[in-house]
């Protein structure tokens, strides 16, 4: 038989200005079940959680129903005061008197009649409640990196040097992502190179990291502190223990002439190559597409005038499973390419180029080595004019937003082409200057005062080519909107910063929900944004929404705190309140599969000893199920239930609503 | 008739089927199912528009397993049945052996694909005389239905055999033996009777694939069959998700649209 | 005569409508006393089947709420509940239930005056259609009554 | 033979006779029949437009209606301008509740909006390319300059063409026909339209660009699909010639001119004697061309 | 044995008065193709030409929904009510002779060891007028089960369709209390041969030969087979007017309830599902077996009579179409 305790609390004079606490206390007593009922004034004070205890142990009560403020305020406390008392917190229930009846009520008998009824509600629910045990999941300490770019460096040395084992996964052969493609980075205009390669190399070295280059992420299950990953390492038709990195493969390589990735197209590299000079591994990749030997079976040199034999074209792709406790998805972005801007003859003309072609350009490594040259007759360009906003904000063209970087790498690369050219004509078409960072205004004020570059505030409406010269046509806003026509010998486009290609099948992959432009999406965009809705998934960098350098890498730092957060505990203690299968009536229909936002439900296949399978029914996975109980209302045989809310429960406070007298059929 | 019948004995004979679900002669004329073990019972088997039990609803019978493999004679509300079975984990591709006759010829479906195919250019007009039957209840007023539907709900008389007539109804403890919580109340008044009509209609709601055996079985002559119509003909409308079309779970009530169509939430 | 105080059941989600009904509290709103919560998780954990155990048990207007859509804790609780209600809604429709005491809405937690609004509206609109005997009246249906054909 | 709605507004009865009779040609060649609207009304134009927002929305409107009592549910509109006037009232009748409720009333006659004007190049995709793909004998191998001009690419939502700011549509019918489209700069730059009555010297000085850069790429014509582009290029041309250095010769024709060349009509049943520059030296080119093939 | 005669058009004012008398009158109503017993208003409400009724009469005294008695909470104790005895009688016209001999098991089962309670206040106060059947179909088999078509057990006035008026014989006292009651509607007349206007039913199956073959037919290795087509629904329990398994449900909050007496049926496998889950009748072939050796062996060990009275309204609801006298014929071949 229940025996339940009822604790009126008068909150002060909260309550008890509008409801006779004592007359509800007084009428809770009469409940069938209730053994104890009393008010006091300030039932959540140190003496009032007293008076529970006691009265828990005193009359040995079975269930607990404090009658105060909102159980979204004080629950907790009123639960572990019941667990002090010896009594599972879950028999612990709280009625909301005071915001859903006194404070919002007049002081009449209705009010008190409600609160008594209100009472009465959660005595019926809690004869029901049953003892519930926090869930325990175990959690594998290494955490996996996706993206070798400067976020996912940052965020797996930062794990690592907290002593934790991470994998780290690059597509690329080699790590450093967009950040070892740029010249020198803002507002300081040192080198990418320098500051950029000691942390690959620390990476590569590290023994906490384990590298894999030239690898995707095959697929993803499992859930937070028990992911299993399946990692695609395509076959890279080097021997990289045996490789010593001599180079000579691809001198000899006969294939010069494919059109090089890292220089943004205007390099080119041999079938078997290394990225770039500072790459990490800095050991070559065959790309088979291109490659004679896996065209037409032929060539075979590369093999032949290796000394150390590294070379073996019959490797596989291999899939290595690992187990992981958390991810963190540092993929990085990549810019607008396509001939999305037809009226600037993107494509058309060879010296309308992007802003990471300019960088190769600019950059010592480049194709031309630092000397900036027109890629159509290779003449140093006299007069540059650099578009900004080059697809970002502009709704018509389906990118609304600000690429946030632009503005900044702009100025860099017009100051770049000053000091390479100091009588060189540098001209920016601009509509808003956003340099919001530390030292990025002064850095933008210097471009144009001390470096003289033109900034015209107009958008460009079309570029075309007369006699060899790119003909610019904008407005000047400013000097009330006079057409501006320009003859440049390059044009630079700003062009949108925009989720990688690949960005949307990945998120599927992980289970992560992304936006209409395929960034990931972050739990909450101000208070959850390195986490997301997917426990144990965390984002770090451009992959999220284009960012900078110094904000990729101070999110970065965070997400790892958050990874070293999850592995500081051996176990994940979780609510008990999540779904729950009754085995004997599930019919294993499935479909409750679908409405499950955290794919929480698997199948489970119930076998005799000797093997025969009975059934086919649904599993909640506990460490996934976070409580929602949209499956609990759908499933036909009720064989899904939820601990905290069962049918049961809710059909008894149901039940004990109103309970008119002529039903009973008197 | 004979093509099917011969056909049906060679799986007899080439031991591809053990037991062979049909129809034979009943009373009024209408086919009753029937069940064949041997070739030369088999003269009894017919076909015709008049054989309309649901014979998927036998294939959740626990008599049947010690049988390896059985054939079905399926009309199209079979068909559909099965197609949503299978979309329920409830048949696997490859138990049955399913037969059809399409205009005179012997249709044996390879696998469920090869019905999913069938059943989607085969999709019939929904009939005439129910579509009116359902504009003259929607046309009276509130009061009307609902002095409609809570006198002929009350003549029910809790037999089920509307939920042992229907092939989808397959769960082994029905929400209505349940009594921890009392769901659905037992005894048939008017409040249970509704109650148990409700549920009924949706659990089929965005299942149900119309092959009327509910209203058919009704001994009370109840029209039920109403319920679950109207209430798939507006999950069509509003959702455009056909119930019992396709193999792949496409269930309305466990999908939504972030812009799913309403006017009445404030 | 005293004037009909209608009983009304609110099914609200926790974290939008219960903690909109908070907030009423906290900005000390005053409204009628007629409505009683009960707290779910989430809308999608609401079950058609309560709404008609509520009325089963005297209640006379019932009142479903939860998160707006795309404000949903869970992300898609209340997106399924929506599809429930408007094939629920179908239904009720078709058997000439008493619709006008059924009320849906979106209230978020920032809305405590909405939530006050709503239950004000919902009062007088059941006091003014009163009792909901129609419904009641069922349970006494087919008692001891003799013959197939319901002859009340 | 099909039957379509045919609008030829005013320019095609009057100052773009040519372009009324070359389309009629190449149409009996696909053998599509244009049906004339019967009592069909002025498009209102800029006129309308920039004074009375509701009238401008009646006048295409009415149009609209008598398509639909006609039965067409889609009218050729060749002029770019009549075409953006329809398109838009079709527009705000799908989108805008008052104008669905009050333009019925105005023009006393019902509108469901089912009839969709189409402009000419959407006609000649649609009709007439597959029909005479195989009849265009003549091929035209000269250099043309596709100009679009500005309603026929703009505004975004009722534009058919594809990359609006660069586009190749006319490209293709031009190779399909023997021709070379060159590549130029002044596509969609605007020829000054409507200003061609009261400030025809703002029209010279754009439509002067326009030609310089077409002739000096060595383009032998200017191809346009719009009544009032063609206006301004060919009757303006003393006035653009003001702002050269030489008196440009380059004649404007229309796109349905250059395939009625190209299956093979005599020019003047196309209408090019009512040309203001001449083009006959440029059809003797092409007529000599053709004799040594 | 009294014999009277009223004229076919008088039958109508006798209803009538009946009815005006306060008298609720149970009778054949036409719903769609079906006939089934319901309380009329008037004679013409009451459809005259039927071979049976798709429902028996059997709720006029044992209703689908019955109420034993009210409780009601009052502080901490309950107070019980009793339902309140039909004030007036109930009159069952137009029974046929099979159901009334079921209604004559009915009350060897419910009255003859202990009387149940409220099944005797409803039968004191009903009277049962048969009618015989003048013609029968292919499921009717009274004839087999020792019954014919113008048996009079169980009624209390039994009348025969003849040219020039209704044939009446008086039963029991109780119908001749009631025919005196209207004696202006009746005619003397003697008794005459009701052979002449019934139905001839051929017999199906001998009982007698079937006793000795149903004793051992409980492993009979056929019966899965002969039951596959059954999926298990309760229509032809209770359509049967001498099934009279029965189930109690309480209705309840927390201020009262009541507790209800409902139909139930041995078909449905939660008849006999345990509280374990297990259940001692799994497949549905073990509860088609109880339902026929109910019928045809355990109440004539238990009550010496067979409680099928072949009425074939099982044969006629039964969706699936099984049939009680195939089941039968074969459970003779063996």
């Amino acid at each position: 038989m229940a025996r339940i305790g009822v604790f009126v609390c008068h909150c002060g004079e909260n309550i008890s200005s509008t409801v006779d606490c004592a007359k509800v206390a007084e009428i809770a007593s009469n409940y069938p079940g209730v053994v104890y009922s009393i008010d006091y004034k300030y039932m959540c004070s140190d003496p009032g959680q007293n008076l529970i205890k006691e009265a828990i142990q005193k009359h040995k009560l079975t269930g607990v129903v404090v009658a105060a403020c909102s159980p979204r305020m004080h629950e907790p406390t009123f639960r572990k005061a019941t667990a002090e008392a010896g009594l599972n917190p879950y028999l612990c229930e709280m009625a909301n008197l005071r915001e859903h009846c006194s404070w919002v009520h007049y002081r009449e008998d209705t009010t008190t009649e409600k609160a008594a009824e209100l009472v009465r509600v959660l005595v019926e629910k809690v004869k029901h409640n049953e003892e519930l045990y926090p869930i325990k999941v175990p959690i594998t300490k290494t955490a996996l990196v996706i993206g070798g770019g400067i976020g996912g460096i940052q965020a797996a040395l930062d794990i690592a040097n907290s002593g934790h084992k991470v994998i780290m996964v690059e597509k690329n052969p080699s790590i450093g992502g967009k950040m070892a493609q740029l010249s020198e980075t803002f507002p300081t205009l040192d080198c990418s190179q320098c500051i950029l390669t000691p942390r690959m190399v620390e990476v590569a070295q590290h023994p906490n990291i384990t590298l894999y280059t030239y690898a995707e992420i095959e697929s993803v299950d499992g859930f937070i502190g028990n992911f299993k990953v399946t990692i695609r390492q395509k076959a890279k038709s080097v021997d990289h223990k045996a490789c010593t990195g001599c180079g000579l493969c691809i001198e000899k390589c006969p294939i010069k002439k494919i059109p090089d990735e890292f220089n943004a197209g205007l390099g080119n590299r041999a079938a078997i190559y290394v990225p770039f000079p500072q790459a990490v591994p800095n050991k070559p990749v065959i790309d088979r597409n291109n490659c004679t030997y896996f065209l037409k079976g032929k060539c075979g040199l590369c093999k032949k005038v290796c000394p150390a034999d590294a070379i073996h074209y019959e490797q596989e792709d291999e899939l290595i499973k690992v187990d992981v406790g958390a991810i963190v998805a540092a993929t990085g972005f990549d810019i607008k390419h396509s001939d999305f801007f037809p009226e600037y003859g993107y494509g058309k003309y060879p010296d309308v180029i992007d802003g990471l072609q300019f960088e190769r350009l600019a950059s010592a490594s480049g194709p031309t080595l630092g000397v900036l040259k027109r890629p159509s007759d290779g003449k140093e360009p006299e007069s540059i004019v650099f578009i900004a906003c080059a697809g970002s904000r502009d709704p018509a063209k389906g990118i609304p937003y600000c690429s946030k970087i632009c503005c900044m790498y702009t100025a860099k690369h017009a100051m770049l082409f000053k000091h390479k050219n100091h009588h060189g004509k540098a001209t920016v078409f601009y509509m808003d200057i956003r340099a919001g960072g530390k030292m990025y205004d002064e850095f933008v004020r210097r471009a144009i005062e001390e470096d003289d570059v033109n900034y015209i505030r107009g958008r460009v409406s079309r570029i075309y080519e007369k006699n060899g010269k790119l003909i610019v046509c904008g407005v000047d806003t400013l000097l009330n909107s006079r057409p501006v026509e320009i003859e440049a010998d390059m044009v630079v486009l700003a062009t949108a910063a925009i989720a990688n290609s690949d960005s949307e099948e990945l998120a599927q992959k992980l289970h992560i929900s992304y936006d209409p432009y395929h960034f990931f999406s972050e739990a909450h965009p101000k208070l959850r944004p390195v986490e997301t809705n997917t426990a144990g998934i965390m984002l770090a960098g451009a992959c999220q929404a284009p960012k900078d350098i110094p904000d990729t890498v101070s999110q970065a730092s965070g997400t790892a705190a958050k990874v070293v957060a999850l592995f500081s505990q051996d176990e994940l203690t979780r609510e008990p309140l999540i779904a729950y299968v009754n085995n004997n009536t599930c019919v294993g229909c499935f479909l409750c599969q679908s409405v499950c936002p955290y794919l929480a439900i698997e199948k489970e296949e119930i076998r005799r000893r000797d093997g025969t399978l009975v059934k086919t029914v649904a599993k909640i996975n506990p460490g996934l199920c976070q409580g929602c109980g949209t499956c609990v209302a759908l499933c036909r045989s009720k064989s899904i239930d939820i601990h905290g809310y069962t049918n049961r429960q809710i059909y008894a406070e149901v039940s004990a609503l109103f309970n008119r007298r002529e039903y009973a059929g008197v | 008739m004979s093509e099917l019948i011969n056909k049906v004995s060679q799986f007899f004979s080439s031991g591809i089927i053990d037991l062979f679900i049909g129809y034979k002669k009943g009373r009024l004329g209408e086919g009753k199912p029937a069940f064949f073990t041997k070739p030369e019972q088999l003269n009894e088997l017919i076909f015709d528009e008049n054989c309309i039990v649901n014979l998927a609803v036998y294939l959740r019978k626990p008599e049947l397993k010690k049988y390896s493999k059985i054939g079905v004679l399926a009309n199209f509300g079979t068909l559909r049945a099965l197609l949503q079975l299978a979309a329920e984990n409830q048949i696997a591709d490859g138990q049955y052996l399913i037969l059809t006759v399409a205009d005179g010829k012997v249709l044996e479906f390879a696998n469920l694909k090869a019905i999913e195919e069938y059943v989607a250019n085969n999709l019939p007009k929904p009939n005439p005389e129910r579509i009116a039957f359902l504009k003259e209840i929607e046309s009276k007023s509130r009061e009307e239905r609902w002095e409609f539907w809570t006198r002929e709900l009350a003549s029910c008389i809790r037999c089920y055999a509307c939920r042992a007539a229907c092939p989808l109804c397959y769960c082994e403890q029905c929400l209505v033996e349940c009594n921890q919580p009392q769901w659905v109340g037992v005894p048939p008044t008017g409040m249970g009777n509704l109650e148990w009509h409700i549920v009924r209609a949706m659990h089929l709601a965005g299942r149900c694939i119309g092959c009327g055996e509910c209203e058919a079985a009704c001994p009370m002559e109840i029209p039920i069959g109403f319920l679950t119509q109207k209430l798939n003909m507006a999950i069509i409308s509003n959702f455009g998700q056909v119930p019992g079309t396709k193999l792949e779970p496409d269930y309305a009530l466990s999908t939504f649209k972030v812009d799913d169509k309403e006017n009445f939430i404030r | 005569m005293q004037e009909f105080e209608p009983k009304i059941v609110a099914f609200v989600c926790n974290w939008c409508t219960y903690a909109g009904a908070d907030l009423a509290g906290t900005s000390r709103i005053k409204y009628a006393t007629n409505v009683r919560i009960v707290r779910f998780p989430c809308t999608g954990r609401i079950d058609y089947m309560l709404i008609l155990k509520a009325f089963q048990n005297g209640a006379d207007g019932v009142i479903v709420s939860g998160c707006h859509p795309n404000d949903c804790h869970y992300t898609s609780g209340n997106f399924h509940a929506r599809r429930r209600w408007i094939v629920f809604n179908e239904l009720l429709e078709l058997l000439g239930f008493d619709k006008r005491r059924l009320f849906f809405s979106w209230v978020s937690a920032a809305e405590g005056a909405k939530w006050a609004n709503l239950v004000n509206e919902v009062v007088t609109e059941v006091r003014k259609l009163g009792p909901f005997t129609e419904y009641e009246k069922l349970s006494k249906i087919n008692v001891n009554s003799i013959g197939e054909l319901c002859n009340v | 033979m099909t039957k379509i709605g045919y609008f030829p507004g005013c320019s095609l009865n009057g100052t773009a006779k040519e372009y009324d009779l070359s389309l009629k040609a190449i149409a009996r060649f696909a053998d599509v029949e244009l049906v004339e609207l019967n009592d069909w009304n002025c498009c209102g134009a800029t006129a309308a437009h920039s004074l009375n927002s509701t009238l401008a929305v009646a006048l295409p409107a009415r149009n609209l209606a008598i398509a639909e009592r006609m039965g067409f549910d889609e009218i050729l509109v060749p002029c770019a301008a009549c075409y953006s006037r329809l398109a838009q009232a079709l527009y705000e009748i799908k989108s805008d509740e008052k104008y669905r409720t009050k333009i019925p009333q105005l023009i006393e006659m019902e509108i469901k909006g089912t009839a969709n004007p189409i402009t000419v190049l959407d006609f000649i995709n649609k009709y007439v390319l597959d029909k005479i793909k195989d009849k265009l004998t003549n091929k035209l191998n000269a250099k043309f300059a596709c100009y679009y001009g500005c309603l026929l690419t703009r505004p975004e939502h009722l534009s058919t063409i594809e990359r609006r700011e660069d586009p190749l549509v006319m490209e293709q019918i031009v190779k399909l026909a023997g021709g070379i489209a060159i590549d130029w700069a002044f596509k969609v730059e605007c020829c000054g339209a409507g200003l061609s009555v009261v400030r025809t010297d703002i029209v010279g000085k754009l439509c002067a660009k326009i030609v310089d850069d077409a002739s000096s790429r060595g383009a032998d014509a200017i191809v346009v699909a719009c009544p009032m582009c063609h206006s301004n290029l060919d009757m303006r041309r003393s006035e653009i010639n003001k702002n050269l250095s030489t008196d440009n010769k380059i004649p404007a024709i229309y796109i349905t001119q250059l395939l009625g060349l190209a299956l093979g009509i005599e020019p003047n049943k196309l209408g090019f004697d009512k040309h203001f520059v001449p083009a006959d030296n440029f059809i003797q080119k092409l007529q000599k061309q053709t004799v040594e093939v | 044995m009294e014999y009277k005669l009223i004229k076919l058009e008088k039958i109508q004012d006798f209803i009538n008065a009946l009815i005006a008398s306060g008298k609720q009158v149970l009778a054949p109503k036409q719903k769609k193709e079906k006939v089934f017993f319901s309380l009329v208003g008037s004679f013409d409400e009451i459809a005259m030409d039927y071979i049976q009724t798709a429902f028996s009469a059997k709720s006029a005294v044992f209703p689908k929904c019955e109420e034993l008695y009210t409780f009601e909470k009052n502080g901490k104790d309950t107070i019980l009510h009793n339902p309140p005895a039909p004030e007036n009688d109930t009159i069952v016209f137009g029974m046929r002779p099979c159901d009334g001999a079921a209604f004559d098991y009915l009350t060897t089962f419910f009255l003859k060891e202990n009387p149940d309670y409220h099944f005797k206040m409803r039968y004191d106060k009903t009277i049962f007028v048969g009618l015989t059947c003048s013609s029968g179909d292919e499921f009717c088999f009274c004839t087999s089960v020792g019954i014919s078509p113008s048996d009079t057990r169980g009624s209390d006035l039994m009348l025969t369709k003849t040219e020039n008026g209704y044939y009446m014989e008086i039963i029991t006292e109780k119908g001749k209390k009631l025919v005196e009651q209207f004696s202006n509607f009746f005619e003397q007349t003697e008794q005459i041969d009701k052979t002449k206007y019934t139905a001839n039913i051929q017999k199906r199956f001998d009982s007698s030969a079937l006793k000795e073959k149903i004793s051992g037919a409980f492993n009979w290795e056929r019966w899965e087979e002969t039951s596959l087509p059954c999926f298990g629904c309760g229509t032809c329990a209770f359509s049967c007017p001498t099934c009279t398994c029965f189930d109690i449900q309480d209705e309840a909050n927390l201020v009262g309830g009541a507790r209800y007496r409902i139909w139930d049926t041995c078909a449905l496998g939660i008849f006999t599902k345990h509280a374990s889950g297990h259940n001692p009748r799994e497949k549905q072939s073990e509860r088609w077996r109880n339902r026929i050796l109910h019928k045809f062996l355990y109440t004539d060990e238990q009550f010496g009579t067979l409680s099928c009275v072949g009425c074939g309204r099982c044969i006629r609801n039964c969706p699936a179409e099984l049939s009680i006298i195939e089941q039968v014929n074969a459970i003779m071949e063996g």
